[in-house]
C-alpha cells in the first residue's frame, strides 16, 4: 500500500477531489498547511509598515491507495487537474504504508483502504 | 420627514411660542439675521427650538450609528478574505460621501429650488447657510445621504475596486441621492403630485433604501456575479459569510439606528407622533424577521438565520416611509409583507442570476418600492403632512381612494428608473474609465484584501475559503 | 418606573402647564379625547409632555440595543458551534415576545386592573390605546419585557431546541412578565402591600431581571446540565466560551444601554433624579466589575476576565430596583455585593450541578432579588414614590424601620415563586408537548448550528471544540 | 465644557426663566438648599434644567459607549493572544478610575479651586454635593476621565503587567487628569491667561486627549517595545492586529460617541451652537479618515485600511478642542492636518523606536495638541466662551492677532509637560514597586492571557501567531 | 520504528487519548483534518439556498512506537475506542520510520521516541 | 529520498527556516499542530472554574530532501535552531520517500525534490 501526498493550491482542491472520485478513489484527508518553495511570498502592510508573508496557504491531500499500480493513474489526475503552470503548483510525495486498518470494522490491508 | 425653513409653529407649539413672544418683547427686539451662527437669535425667537436641537443631534448620532452596522451585516454576510475591502469602503462612502454632500449635495437637495427640479443654495454651508438651523438640517440629512450610500457596499462587495467605489460614493452623495431626494422632500415635483396630498415618503423608504437598492442593482449587474456564485449550468452556489455574529450584532445596530432614522425624521420634538413612529418601527422589524422566517422555513425546511436576519431589516425599510402614517397592527401587516418579500427576492434573484451578496435589492430596493406604495394602502387619515397638520394622509384602506395610492406608486416608478438608470450608467462609464470596475480574477480567488489593502483582516487565524472544499 | 396615564404634575410642573394652560385659553379649547393618535390634543394640553417623549424615546432605543449586547454577550460565552441557533434565538425572542407584547401583555400589564390581579384593556393597542401617550408607554415598557425573556436565553443555552425557545418567548411576555409586572408597575396588589410605602422596584431588579434569571433557573434545571459539562463523578468541568472581545462588547453595550434602562424608567423629563440614577448606575456597575475581580483573584489567583464581565451586569442588575433612591456611596456598596454574590453564585451553581451557560441566574436572578432587597436597606428618604413626591422611600439603615424592608423581601419571595414556578411548569409541558425540549445528543455535541439551522456561524475558520482535547 | 455652578442665563434662556419664576411667584417661595438630591428645587428654579438634564444623562451614554469602541479598536489592533488582558484592561480602568474620580477626582477638578491650581470641596460627592446638579456634572465629567484612562491601554498594551496598569489607572482619574482639568476647565490658571480669551479647549483636545495620549508615551518608553517589533539592525517589524472588522467597529462606535463627547460638551441644552458643533464633528472625522488614507496610498501604494481607521479618529481628536468655535470648512481643514499628522506620527514613532501599538500616541497625543493650537488659527468670532455670550473666540486666520494662538500653544506646552513627565515618574516608580511594570519575555511570547488570566480569548479557533512564521 | 497515524473522529480524541497514555504511550501529535470517504457530507443552507458540505472535521493522531510491536496494542486500543460503528469512524494507517531525534537532547533512535 | 518531520515550538519556526534556507532547503511545508508529550500542559480558568490544557501548540515542519546524506545536515540545523533546552521542543522523525512528483512541471525524482 502506498501513501500519495499532494501539496496543492487551496483553489484547486474541488476540481482534484471530483477527479479521484470519477477514479474511483473517494477517501482521502485534506490538512490546511503553509508552504514554501520556488513561490515566492508577498509584502503586507500594517499602518504603513511593511512586512513579508513567506509561507502561502496550501492544502495537503493525502490518499493512500492499496498497491503501487494505483499510484499512477492517481499522481496523473493530480498532476493534471491541479496544475496551473505557475511557480507554486505544488508537489507530490510518495511512500510506502505498512498496514491499514479501518476503525469501524477491523478491517486490515487491502480491504481496509 | 420634510424641508423644514425656520420653525413650525403647528397650534399648540404657537401656543408656547406667542407666550414667549410676548416675553420677549420686554426685551430690546433682536433683529432676526438671516444666517445665525451662534443660535442666539433663534433660541430667542424660537425658544422650543432647543428641544428640537436636541432631538435631531442625538437622532443624528443614531443614524451615524448605522454606518456601524451596516459594516458588521456586510461584513457577516460576505467572506473573511474580502473583509478588509468592505472596511475600507464602509468608511470611505461616508468620509467621502459626506464631504461631497458637504459641498454640492446639500444645496441640490435643500436649497432653494428652480422649478421643482433642484435646489441651488447653500454650497459648502456658507454664507447664509452658516446658521445653526441650516447646520443642523445638513447634520440630519448628511447621515441619510451616507445611509444611501452604503447600502450599495451589499450589492457590490467581494469583486468592486475600491477606486470605482470611491468614485461612485462621490456620485451618490453629490448627485443621485439629493436630485431625488429634492424631488420629494425639498420642495420638489414629486411632493407637489396632484394626487392625494403628493407623493410622501416620511423617512425615506424611497428616498434612501430604495435609491440604494437600485443603484446596488445597477452596480450588481454591470459587475456580473462573483467566481463560484453560479455554475456552468448556472446554478446557483451558496457562499456562506464568514461571521454570523457580526452580522446580528450589524442588525441589532442598524434596528437601533432606526429609531433615530424614523422617529427623528419628524424632524421636531412637539410632534408626539415620535411614539406611534417608533412602536411601529419595532412591531415592522419584528414582524419582517418572524415571517421571513416563517417564509424560509416552509421552503426549506431550515431555520435560516441570514434570511431572519434580512427579514428584520426588510421590515425597517418597509415601515420608513408609511411609519407616521399608519397604526400598530398595519406595521406588523407592512413587516409581515416586507418579510415575504425578502425571501421570495433572494431566491428571486438567485433563479436569474443576478449575484447580490448581502440581499441589499431584495431588502432595500425592493422593500423601498413595497414601503411607498404601502402608504398608500394603509395610511389611516390620523396625522397629515409630515406634522400633525392637515391635509391628512390618507390610503386605500381607509377610504382615501385610489389618489394616494397612485402618487406612491409614481413615485415609486420615478424611483427605480432614476436610481437604477443612472447606477447603469455611472458603473458602465467608471468600468470605462477605469478599465474596469472589477478586480482582476486571481485577485478576487485570493482575496480583495492581500491586494489592494496588502493585508488581510485576520491574521492570527487560519481563514480558510470554505466554497472551493465542497 | 410606575404606571403613567395622562402626564403628572408635580409642582414645578405645575408652574409650567398652568401658565401654559392659561395662555391657550386664547385659543378655542379643544375637547380633550380619550385617544389622541396625532398627539396634537397632547401637547396642547401637556406642554411638556414633549420633553417626555424626546425622554423616553431615546431611552427605549438605548434599552433596546441592550438586545444586541446580550446577543454579544451569550454569544461571547457559548461555543461557536452554537452560535448560530443563539443568534436565531435573540432575535426572535424579541421579535416573537413584542408582538406577544403588543396583543396581550402589554394589556395584562397596564390595562384598567381588576382587583389587583391583572390589567383588562388596550388589546393590540387599539381603540382607545392609540393614543400617543399609550404608544409612547408601550414602546418603552415593550423593550422591558424582551429584556426580560432574552435573559433566559444565556441560562438555557447550547442544548434548547429552537421551537421550545419559540414558545416560551411568547409565554413569557404574554403572560409570565406582564403579570408580575402589573402587580409591581401596574397598579396591583404588591405595590400596595402595606408596609413601607409598598413593594417598589424602580427599573426592574425584581420586574425584570429576577423574573428572566428564575424562569432561566427552571430552564436549566428541566434541561439538565450540556453533555460534558459534569464528569461521572458530578465534577464540574470548564466550557470556555468562545470570544472574550464579543463578550466584553456585549457588557460595553449592555451598561450603555442601562442608562436608558434606569434613568428612563423616570418616564418624564421633569423628574431631575435622573442624573443620581445614572450615577448610581455607573458607580454600581464599576463597582462589580472591581469586587468581582477581588473576589475571584482572592479563591483561584487568576484575574478571571469572564468573571468581572458577570460582575459589571451584577452591579448592575444589583443597581436596578434602588437606584433611585440612594446616594452614590450606597450604590458602591450595593455594587459590591452583588460582585461577590456572582461569584459566589456561580461557583455554587456549578458545585450543585445546576448547568447555567452564562451565569444568568446568578446574574439576574440571586442580584435581582437582592437590589429589591437593597431599596429596604439603602434608601434614603430623598426621593418619593417613583416622583418627587411623597410619601418617601426609606429603608433600615436611614432610619425608615424595618417596614420598607419587609414589603420588598415579600416581593422577592413573590418573584422567585412566581417566576421559577411557572417558569417551571412551563418548561415541563413543553417537554411533553415537543417530545423534549432538548435536542438530540448527537445534535449537541456537533452543534446545534449545523442541524437545525443547517449552516454554521464561522465557515471561514476552523472551528475546535476544546473541551474534547483536553 | 467649563465649570457650571447654577444654570447660565443667557438673554434668551432669560426670557424663559424670568417668565416661568414670575408665574412660580405664586406659590410659596421655596428655600434655595446648596443641596438639591431630590432635583425638586432646582426644577422650580430652573425649569429649563430638565432640557439640560435629557441633554447631558443622553450625551454622557454616548461618551460611556466610546469605552466600548476603545476597546474593540484596542482588541482588533492588538494580536489574539493578548485579547483577554485587554479586554480587562480596558473594563477595570473604567471601574476602578470612576470610583477613584468618585472619591478624589471631581472634587480636585470641580471642587471650589484654591488659588486656581486645585479644587478642594466635593469629595465622594456626599454632603452638600448630593445634588442633583452636582450629580449631572459629575456624570459627565466622569465618563472623560475615563476616556483619557483608557487612551493608555492601547500604547501599553501586549506587555505591561495588569497590576501595574490597574495602580496608573487610579493615578491618571485621581490625580493627573483631574488636576490639568482643573486648570482647564474647573477655573485654575489656564483659563486665565492673559492671552486671547485665556486658553480653551471646548471639549478636550488637551485635557483628554493630549493628557492621555502623552501618558500613554511615557509607558511606551519605559516599558520598551514589543519582542519581535525592532529588530537587532532597529528595523521596525510590522505586528498586524488580529481583527479588522472589530477595528472598524471601534471606530465606528467611538465615532458615534463622540457626538456625545463634543456636543454634549456645551452642557446646556439651550446652546443650539450644538448643531455647528455635530456638524464639524462630522466633517472633521471624515476628512481626517480621507487625507490618512491619501497620504499613506502615497507614500506606500497600498489602501491601509489601519491607517484610515486611525485617520478618522485622529481628525475627531483634532476637532475636539475646535469644535465650537469654527465653521464647517475649517472642520474639515482640521481634520486634513490631523490625518497628515497621524500617519506621520506612526511611521516616525516607528523610525524613533517607539512602540505605540495601536497609534494612540499620534492619533490622541499630537493631533491633542493640534486641537489645541487649531483653535488659535481657526477661530472664527462668532461664538464665545463656551457660551453664545462673550468674549468671542477669535483665532489668528479671522484677524483675532497672535492671542489666542500663544494662550492655546501654553496650554499645549503644559499639557505636555505635565502629562509625560507625571507620566514617566508614575510608570518609573511602578516599576520599581513592583519590580518590573512589564511581563516576563516567555509571558509576552505565550501572550498575556495565559498567564495572568488564565484563559484565552478563542479557545473555539486556532490562534496563530503571525510574526514568526514570516 | 513505526508511526500510527488515525484518522479519528473529534469527539472521540480525549479518550483516545486517555487509552494509549495508560498503555504507556504519552507522545503524540494532533492535526485537525477533514476528511471525504464512506461517510456522506451534509447540506447546509445559505439564505435559502443550498450547499453540501462534503469534507467532514476529523482528527489525525500521530504517534511514532519504538518497534513494530508496540504497533498492535496501539492499534487496538485506538480501534476500541474511537469506533461507533457508523460511517466516519476513520482508519489507522501504520508507515516505517527511519529515524527519531529528540530536539532537545539531540538523542537519537528509540530512546528518543 | 527521505521526509524530514519535525515537531518543533511555534516560536522557533522562523528562526528553523532562516538556517534551512541557508543550507539551501528552500522547499518545506508547515502545519499547524497540537502535540503532548513530556512537557506538561498547564491549568486554565473559565469563570471561577479550571481545566487543563494538555494539548500544546506546536508546528510541524516536514522538508524532503533529495537523498539520505542530505539527512544529516538538515537535522543538525533542525536541532541546533529549535532547542531551548526545556520540555517541549519536540521531535525529528525521518522516513523514506518513494517518489516525487513537481505539479507544475511534472518532473519525478530527485530532480523534483
Ligand atoms: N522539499 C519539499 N518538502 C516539503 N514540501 C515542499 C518541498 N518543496 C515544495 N514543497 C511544498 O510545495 C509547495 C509548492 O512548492 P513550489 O516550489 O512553490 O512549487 P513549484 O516547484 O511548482 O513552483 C510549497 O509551498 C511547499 O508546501
Ligand atoms: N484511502 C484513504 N486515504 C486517506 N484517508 C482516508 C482514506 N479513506 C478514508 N480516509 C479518512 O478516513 C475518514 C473516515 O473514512 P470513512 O470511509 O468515512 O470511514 P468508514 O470506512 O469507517 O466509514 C475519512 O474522513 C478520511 O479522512
Ligand atoms: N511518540 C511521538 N509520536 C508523535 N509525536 C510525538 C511523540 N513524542 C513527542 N511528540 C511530539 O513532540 C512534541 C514535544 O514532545 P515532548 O516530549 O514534550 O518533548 P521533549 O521530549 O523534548 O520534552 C509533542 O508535543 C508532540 O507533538
Amino acid at each position: 500500500m502506498k501513501k500519495i501526498e499532494a501539496i496543492i493550491r487551496p483553489e484547486r482542491v474541488s476540481v482534484v477531489k471530483e477527479a479521484l472520485e470519477l477514479l474511483g478513489y473517494p477517501g482521502m484527508t485534506l490538512t490546511e498547511v503553509k508552504g514554501h518553495g520556488k513561490q515566492k511570498g508577498f509584502v503586507q502592510q500594517w499602518r504603513g509598515s511593511q512586512y513579508r508573508i513567506e509561507f502561502l496557504p496550501k492544502v495537503k491531500l493525502e490518499l493512500v491507495v492499496e498497491n503501487g499500480e494505483a499510484v499512477k493513474p492517481v499522481v496523473e489526475a493530480i498532476v493534471q487537474h491541479a496544475r496551473t503552470g505557475e511557480a507554486g503548483d505544488g508537489k507530490i510525495f510518495i511512500y510506502p504504508v505498512e498496514e491499514v486498518v479501518r476503525i469501524r470494522t477491523g478491517e486490515r490491508g487491502t480491504e481496509a483502504v | 420627514m420634510a424641508i423644514v425653513r425656520g420653525w413650525r409653529t403647528p397650534l399648540c407649539g404657537g401656543v408656547i411660542l406667542s407666550l414667549l413672544f410676548a416675553a420677549s418683547s420686554l426685551f430690546q427686539p433682536v433683529t432676526a439675521l438671516a444666517a445665525d451662527p451662534s443660535g442666539e437669535t433663534t433660541l430667542l425667537e424660537h425658544p422650543s427650538a432647543s428641544l428640537d436641537f436636541i432631538w435631531i443631534v442625538f437622532a443624528a448620532a443614531l443614524v451615524f450609528i448605522m454606518q456601524g452596522g451596516f459594516a458588521m451585516l456586510t461584513a457577516g454576510l460576505c467572506r473573511a478574505k474580502n473583509v478588509v475591502n468592505l472596511m475600507m469602503k464602509n468608511l470611505m462612502d461616508f468620509s467621502i460621501g459626506s464631504l461631497a454632500y458637504f459641498s454640492v449635495g446639500f444645496a441640490l437637495m435643500f436649497g432653494a429650488t428652480r422649478g421643482g427640479l433642484l435646489g441651488t443654495s447653500g454650497w459648502f454651508l456658507s454664507g447664509e447657510s452658516y446658521d445653526v438651523s441650516e447646520y443642523l438640517l445638513f447634520l440630519f440629512q448628511v447621515m441619510f445621504a451616507a445611509t444611501a450610500a452604503t447600502i450599495v457596499a451589499g450589492a457590490v462587495a467581494e469583486r468592486m475596486k475600491v477606486k470605482a467605489y470611491f468614485l461612485y460614493s462621490i456620485v451618490i452623495c453629490a448627485l443621485i441621492y439629493p436630485l431625488y431626494g429634492h424631488w420629494v422632500w425639498g420642495g420638489g415635483w414629486l411632493s407637489a403630485l396632484p394626487f392625494g396630498v403628493g407623493h410622501v415618503d416620511f423617512a425615506g423608504s424611497g428616498v434612501v433604501h430604495a435609491v440604494g437598492g437600485f443603484v446596488g442593482l445597477a452596480g450588481a449587474l454591470v459587475l456580473g456575479p462573483r467566481i463560484g456564485k453560479f455554475d456552468r449550468q448556472g446554478k446557483p452556489h451558496a457562499i456562506p459569510g464568514h461571521s454570523m455574529t457580526l452580522a446580528a450584532l450589524g442588525v441589532f445596530i442598524l434596528w437601533f439606528g432606526w429609531y433615530g432614522f424614523n422617529a427623528g425624521s419628524t424632524l421636531s420634538a412637539l410632534e408626539l407622533r415620535s411614539a406611534v413612529i417608533a412602536v411601529n418601527t419595532t412591531l415592522a422589524a419584528s414582524s419582517g424577521a418572524v415571517f421571513s422566517l416563517i417564509a424560509i422555513h416552509a421552503i426549506t425546511k431550515k431555520l435560516d438565520v441570514g434570511m431572519a436576519l434580512n427579514g428584520a431589516i426588510a421590515g425597517l425599510v418597509g415601515i420608513t416611509a408609511p411609519c407616521a402614517w399608519v397604526e400598530g397592527w398595519a406595521a406588523i401587516v407592512i413587516g409581515a409583507v416586507a418579510g415575504l418579500i425578502v425571501v421570495l427576492g433572494v431566491l428571486g434573484f438567485d433563479r436569474i442570476r443576478v449575484d447580490d451578496p448581502v440581499g441589499a435589492v431584495s431588502v432595500h430596493g425592493l422593500n423601498g418600492i413595497w414601503g411607498l406604495l404601502a402608504v398608500g394602502l394603509f395610511a389611516d387619515g390620523s396625522y397629515g403632512l409630515y406634522t400633525t397638520e392637515g391635509p391628512m394622509v390618507v390610503g386605500l384602506l381607509y377610504g382615501g381612494g385610489v389618489g394616494q395610492l397612485v402618487a406612491q406608486a409614481v413615485g415609486a416608478a420615478v424611483v427605480f428608473v432614476w436610481a437604477f438608470g443612472l447606477g447603469l450608467v455611472l458603473f458602465k462609464l467608471l468600468d470605462v474609465l477605469l478599465r474596469g470596475i472589477r478586480v482582476a480574477p486571481q485577485e478576487e480567488i485570493e482575496g480583495l484584501d492581500v491586494g489592494e489593502h496588502g493585508g488581510r483582516a485576520y491574521p492570527n487565524f487560519t481563514v480558510v475559503d470554505e466554497p472551493p472544499l465542497h
